[in-house]
């Protein structure tokens, strides 16, 4: 009887795993994941991006849903302006996998896989409060401003740093998630308040960026942190150039997907909706752990 | 004279008249034979033909102002501005704070405000391009960067979402824009309404033919007592008041209003009408050619989609379609030219 | 073979085929060393096209050509220039957007190692443009020149050339006023002294008399005859150009104007020029109903600008206009098409034509308007009222479909002269109706203004020819430097007063 | 006559002639207002020139590009693609697979070769141009999408971090391009050592006079022997040649290639190049303009940037100051026209 109410698939055994744009490597792992994955359970995978315009979403959902897809794994393009999509998958009887981001809307996707943004960035604000030793005046670059994680970030950030009376923000500034932009961004800002001696980014490619930017203008103090968990920012934590990221566990996240879209489809719906997977924070002792967006515990290795 | 070549001319005539129509034929044989012909059912058309519908009305809009010797590069920013405004009127009214009320307005008075606020974006264009004597490109392009960030402002950033309004309120059914209606799409129900206005408006209205005039050679269709400005900032609120259609149907279709949203869509339209056969010089365009060159993009999008193309060499394919269908368009083109004056001198 | 040493180059049996044309079909031509080798012929008889094979510009179907002995094939303008041979082109092919320096000097810089040496240029433009006397400053930007001063760049450019053995110089008076065409022929003297053989291609063909050596007739792609100036007669050009002898009649009138009434004044109309003096300086006259009034003067005299006060293209003019006693408030070209005036322009391609509709979308633009049924356009209407049109003034088309540029000039000059006549104006201003047509083609326009006029419709006309204006117009209005100089009817119409009154509004500063 | 009015008209056309140039001093000397001092600091400047490098080099190839009457829509992707197989060729080398070996080869080679790509990719717009008779917007739209396609292809999306090169493979030294030399940015030098030698080229060779002439009035251009295919076809190539320094100057910077990188700054270029008083419509620019009008764009940016506006307002400023600044160079431009009409009459 519970399997009555699963919803059926179009009918064929494709998966479509749909995305922001692959040129950002987090959304990468994503697609490469959910093709190693699926495919080794037997489905065909077609990927494609969103490029983070919820109209072409729905186009690819639409698309999806034309093809008689099995299930849509979603990396989506906006809280709100995703849930149409998701419900034209669910009336059409196509499971939908959320991963990555949520939407504002419960019951129409099987399962919201998330990782744990609120978590991770008051993680790796802790971490970076006390590189900084509770005091100085530091920048944020933000993210894309219309994009929700970009708010849940910055949010939490402060809802940590913001205790600290001796810490004050003195610039904030939108570097759209975009690395070149956040090196200019950051020389700006470094022009106008030379005071200032952390910064805290909405993600890791533009921590990446102020990462460069600091190291050109030879101020290797300067604390940052960024929120993502890439090869990239690992390196840089490495050789002690940023303070810490927050990973989220992207490749695992994707795993669980597949994995339970396929038992889905075989029966079996996943308990919960809604599953935070916790960010882990990535420091300078843990480096090691970590590659691909995939954390492996020390003890086990 | 030779009656069954003279036949076989007009064949080949009406064949390259066809242009770009035949490589949309290519591409959908191509694609079924790819995809079977799940790509032929019903149910695939209509989602191409919905899919199209949102370009493709703005490509209408820009079919007139190219045919003038311009471009709007601002209607994609027009598109996500337009989506904010309505999200916004239908999620929180307008609130007079002197008077300390909130205003909520009908769906039929938020559509035509909207059409509004289209045209008079437009008609700013206009103005800047003909009183100012900016060129098209930088007038566009300084009104995309402005609308964007008003879109941006309208919410600071935030999405307006679940727009269908209260019942209480008397502002529900803006969704119907974005719905199906005896199972097809609104979108392309407008879309063809509005091309087919557009036609009538091309070939069978004056303006029509000023605009063709004023695209071929403004200086004489001033002296032929055309009011050259005029014409170029209607075509311009014309743009606008496509862009306002695409920016509800897609605000409508998404229950959501982001502020990014129509981003770079500019391309799309003018790709679309420059494959229909529009000359970027200006003088020459269908509304039949835009239409077709809409459905050529769609076609590939969607097929490659279905196809399973990558994101990467989705690019690479669709750079080289364009290129490709605007070479064939304009081969086909000089030979029907060479073959009506031979056709002339036969005739002699 | 072929090595006549008083011919530089020959051409045998030359074809070129155009897709469906053969504007050229085994023409044989021989240009003749150190004389003025004139080629006439009716518009589209192959003057040009000839013309652009010698010069490389495009290559000959089959024929070849030959030059001191030798065949010759020069596959681009280079090709030809590295023979000596120089062309004027008939449409002016300049740089609007470049100094005169730059244009005089385009295609053959000169370098001081591998840059540019502007001071020579500007030098060696100075001493060219002095011969041509004009002495424009080199660094003017050649946009900014008059028409008649581009001419001259468009020659200095080609008098640049230190190798010039020919100079093709086709249709190089059609902007020009009678004392630069004397400056030109001068010039053409020197050049023939030097040793340098000419090409001559002109419409008028009191010039052909005046300094041509040698006369070839083409007519329709083919060659018709030739002779030495010495021994020919206008008629015989004439007859053999068009096959028979048109020469212009004067039109006899049927109305007896002076009891026709005035139509339009114009009082004391002003317009500044810009920078300071007066573009026109109160010139006033009036036009009586089923008049032709002409207007005379040299290039500059301010007679377009009348034309364009008239069809309010330069609001900011003074003076009253009247329209049959009542004053006029003249807004733009549309009111004034609702007015009753219909101005055909002075240049066909850029102010007359849309050259990317066809025929008869062409002639019923301008009247649009008045086949609206409803809100739609009656295509019925506008086909009666376009073919009527065609058939009226004899416009030769086999489809009003095709594309205006499928017409020869001369009909597309009937087309604009339709346009306007379709808005059914009371008063038609016409600026230089004749220019560039042949002059079959010519007499037909001619015939036509007299028909309108003879139908009550009053005319202004615009010429530059004397024996044309004094042949169509019934009175005569001369304009010089923006000022009215005389007023002419009847007998007081000569040559001679119409050149005099021309000169009258110039100061001393310029002799005439 | 009158000496000292005279003397009066030519202080204002010097003014006049420096157009743009008084926007970027009103706006320096604004953001001084706002700023403080710390706007004037040598180190501000240096930062503002830092980047105005990027897109002020993508400018000077847009600049020969613009005068012949066409647009090169590629260039922010062959940003991106250079970036992407410069790092490439940094990190993985290049691998013969049929020999088993992978070569690394050294910074010098890598510029060498990038330089080559950026022309190969120039002379692909110009022949699609010239040859296939495609207009530049479509052409280069085309070109920009398989650019960009490629560009992520290469990696598959990723980025290639770190580039620094190994001493062992004898490739290091690439950072140098993204770099201070003596306190300057080597990216300044560069765009300082391109903008002088543009300048040359288009004064003081016969090249830049065909540029001129082909954009001016491309019939003439071919009467006067000019092969004007040939004239479009290479200033293709210097702007890819341009994009091509971008692409590794800001590879260099980051330590990183992104495929992504450069999406939109084509636009930039532009503007930068039409505030320099280069019209849209060819035949005139200059490059000191273009120079300048990069300047104004880099000024703005990192002006609002250290003024702490939004984002949002960033964008609607940006418009309005485009607009604005085409429109004063256009006031001034007529003016000017006017003023040398006026000098011209008077000494007669
Ligand atoms: N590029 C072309 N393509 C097709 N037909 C052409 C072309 N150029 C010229 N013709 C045709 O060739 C014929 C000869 O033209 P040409 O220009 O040589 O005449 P012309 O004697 O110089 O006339 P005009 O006195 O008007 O200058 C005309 O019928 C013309 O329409
Ligand atoms: N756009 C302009 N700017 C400045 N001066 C102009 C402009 N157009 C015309 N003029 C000047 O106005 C005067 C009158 O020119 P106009 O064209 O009316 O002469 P015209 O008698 O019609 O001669 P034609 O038609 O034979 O060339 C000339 O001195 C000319 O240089
Ligand atoms: O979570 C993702 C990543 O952080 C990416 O870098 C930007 O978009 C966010 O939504
Ligand atoms: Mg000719
Ligand atoms: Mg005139």
């Amino acid at each position: 009887e519970e399997n009555a109410e699963l919803l059926p698939g179009g009918g064929s055994k494709i998966i479509y795993c749909i995305t922001p744009s692959t040129s950002n490597p987090f959304f990468n792992t994503e697609q490469v994941i959910a093709k190693e994955k699926a495919e080794e359970l037997g489905y065909e995978v077609k990927c494609a991006s969103h490029d983070d315009d919820a109209a072409t979403q729905l186009e690819l959902f639409e698309a999806a849903i034309n093809d008689g897809a099995a299930a849509i794994i979603c990396d989506n393009a906006g809280a709100d302006a995703s849930i149409e999509a998701v419900q034209k998958a669910y009336d059409a009887g196509i499971p939908t996998f959320l991963i990555d981001r949520e939407i504002n809307q419960s019951g129409l996707a099987v399962a919201q896989i998330v990782a744990d943004n609120a978590q991770g960035a008051a993680a790796i604000a802790e971490v970076w409060v006390e590189a900084m030793n509770y005091e100085g005046k530091y920048a944020e670059l933000l993210g894309l401003e219309s994009d929700t994680n970009c708010q849940v970030r910055s949010d939490n950030y402060h809802s940590v740093i913001d205790e600290y009376e001796d810490l004050e923000m003195v610039a904030q500034q939108s570097a759209n998630w975009d690395q070149t932009e956040a090196y200019e961004k950051t020389e700006a800002i470094l022009q106008s308040n030379p005071e200032i001696t952390g910064i805290i980014c909405g993600n890791d490619t533009m921590a990446c960026g102020a990462v460069q930017a600091c190291l050109d203008a030879g101020r290797n103090d300067i604390k940052i942190i960024g929120l993502d968990g890439s090869d990239e920012a690992n390196a840089y934590i490495k050789s002690g150039d940023m303070v810490g990221t927050a990973l989220q566990q992207i490749a695992l996240i994707t795993e669980m997907a597949v994995e339970q879209a396929d038992a889905y489809l075989n029966g079996t719906a996943p308990e919960e909706e809604k599953q935070l997977v916790p960010c882990v924070a990535i420091t300078a002792d843990n480096t090691d752990c970590l590659n691909a967006f995939v954390y492996t515990e020390p003890e086990a290795k | 004279m030779n009656n069954k070549k003279s036949n076989n001319n007009q064949l080949l005539m009406t064949l390259l008249k066809g242009r770009t129509f035949i490589v949309l034929v290519l591409l959908v044989i191509f694609f079924t034979i790819v995809k079977g012909t799940t790509f032929l059912s019903a149910s695939t058309l209509t989602m191409v033909a919905k899919h199209v519908a949102l370009y493709g009305i703005l490509a209408l809009g820009m079919t007139f102002v190219i045919i003038t010797g311009g471009i709007d590069l601002s209607v994609g920013s027009v598109v996500g501005l337009v989506g904010m405004l309505a999200g916004g009127m239908i999620q929180e009214g307008i609130t007079l704070k002197f008077a300390g009320v909130t205003l909520y307005f009908s769906v039929p008075v938020i559509i035509i405000t909207m059409l509004v606020v289209g045209c008079i974006i437009g008609a700013v264009n206009g103005l800047i391009v003909t009183k100012l004597g900016v060129a098209p490109f930088i007038a566009t392009l300084g009104t995309m960067y402005i609308c964007r960030g008003f879109a941006n402002l309208r919410s600071n950033g935030a999405t307006f979402s679940d727009i269908k309004g209260y019942d209480g309120l008397g502002n529900t059914g803006f969704k119907i824009l974005g719905s199906n209606i005896a199972g097809i799409p609104t979108g392309v129900y407008i879309f063809a309404v509005l091309a087919i206005i557009s036609v009538i408006i091309l070939k069978k209205l004056p303006f029509g033919w000023y605009v063709l005039a004023v695209g071929g050679n403004e200086k004489s269709a001033r002296l032929s007592g055309i009011k050259a400005d005029k014409i170029k900032i209607i075509v311009y609120m014309i743009s606008g008041f496509c862009a306002a259609w695409v920016g509800m149907i897609n605000t409508a279709q998404l229950s959501a209003a982001h502020p990014a949203s129509g981003d770079g869509w500019e391309m799309n339209a003018i790709a679309a009408t420059v494959l229909g056969g529009t000359s970027m010089s200006g003088g020459s365009g269908t509304i039949i050619g835009t239409v077709v060159g809409a459905f050529v993009i769609g076609v590939i999008n969607d097929g490659m989609t279905m196809c399973g193309v990558s994101e990467f060499w989705q690019k690479v394919i669709r750079g080289l379609v364009i290129i490709l269908a605007v070479v064939i368009d304009q081969t086909q083109r000089n030979l029907q030219a060479k073959m009506a004056l031979q056709a002339r001198n036969e005739n002699k | 073979m072929f090595d006549d040493p008083n011919v530089v180059l020959h051409c045998e049996k030359i074809d070129k085929i155009y897709p469906g044309t053969k504007a050229l079909d085994q023409v044989s031509f021989d240009l003749l060393k150190g004389k003025v080798n004139v080629l006439i012929g009716e518009n589209g008889a192959g003057k040009s096209t000839l013309m652009k094979m010698i010069a490389g510009i495009e290559q000959p179907s089959a024929g070849k050509m030959y030059m001191d002995g030798q065949e010759v094939y020069f596959k681009d303008t280079n090709a030809a220039r590295a023979k000596g041979i120089g062309i004027i082109h008939q449409e002016l092919s300049l740089f609007p957007n470049m100094t005169v320096y730059q244009n005089i000097f385009m295609g053959h810089e000169k370098k001081k190692g591998f840059f540019l040496d502007d001071k020579a240029h500007s030098e060696g433009a100075k001493k060219i443009l002095q011969r041509l006397e004009h002495e424009i400053p080199p660094e003017t930007m050649v946009g900014d020149l008059r028409v008649g001063q581009q001419q001259m760049v468009e020659i200095a450019r080609n008098l640049n050339q230190d190798d010039l053995r020919v100079l093709i110089m086709d249709e190089p008076t059609s902007s020009l006023s009678a004392a630069e065409v004397k400056v030109l022929f001068k010039i053409m003297r020197e050049l023939l002294e030097a040793g340098i053989s000419i090409v001559y291609i002109s419409h008028r063909l009191e010039e052909i008399m005046e300094i041509g050596d040698h006369v070839t007739i083409l007519r329709d792609g083919k060659y018709v005859a030739d002779a030495d100036v010495k021994d020919i007669e206008l008629s015989w050009i004439v007859e053999n150009m068009v096959g028979k002898n048109t020469q212009y009649h004067r039109f006899e009138r049927s109305i007896d104007l002076s009891k026709q009434p005035k139509v339009l004044e114009i009082k004391d109309m002003c317009l500044p020029k810009k920078g300071g003096g007066w573009t026109l300086d109160h010139v006033s006259l009036d036009l009586k109903k089923g008049e032709v009034l002409g207007v005379y003067g040299l290039l500059g005299a301010g007679r377009s600008e009348l034309f364009e006060c008239l069809m309010g293209l330069h609001p900011e003019h003074t003076g009253d206009v009247l329209y049959e006693g009542k004053k006029l408030n003249i807004k733009d070209v549309a009111a004034q098409i609702k007015n009753g005036f219909a101005l055909v322009p002075e240049d066909r391609q850029s102010q007359g034509l849309i050259q990317t509709l066809d025929i008869g979308k062409n002639t019923a633009i301008s009247s649009m308007k008045d086949y609206v049924k409803g809100l739609f356009l009656d295509e019925k209407a506008e086909n009666a009222a376009v073919d009527e049109q065609i058939k009226d003034i004899h416009i030769k088309v086999a489809d009003k479909r095709l594309p205006i540029l499928s017409l020869s000039g001369g009909n597309q000059q009937k087309v604009v002269i339709g346009k306007g006549l379709l808005t059914k104006p009371k008063i038609l201003l016409l600026d230089e109706p004749s220019r560039g047509i042949d002059i079959g083609a010519k007499t037909e326009v001619f015939e036509i203004i007299h028909d309108l006029a003879e139908k009550g419709l009053s005319i202004i006309v615009i010429s530059s020819e004397l024996k044309e204006i004094m042949a169509i117009a019934d009175r005569i209005v001369v304009l010089s430097n923006g000022k009215k100089t005389g007023e002419l009817t009847g007998d007081e119409i000569t040559e001679d007063t119409l050149v005099r009154t021309s000169y009258a509004g110039l100061g001393t500063g310029r002799n005439a």
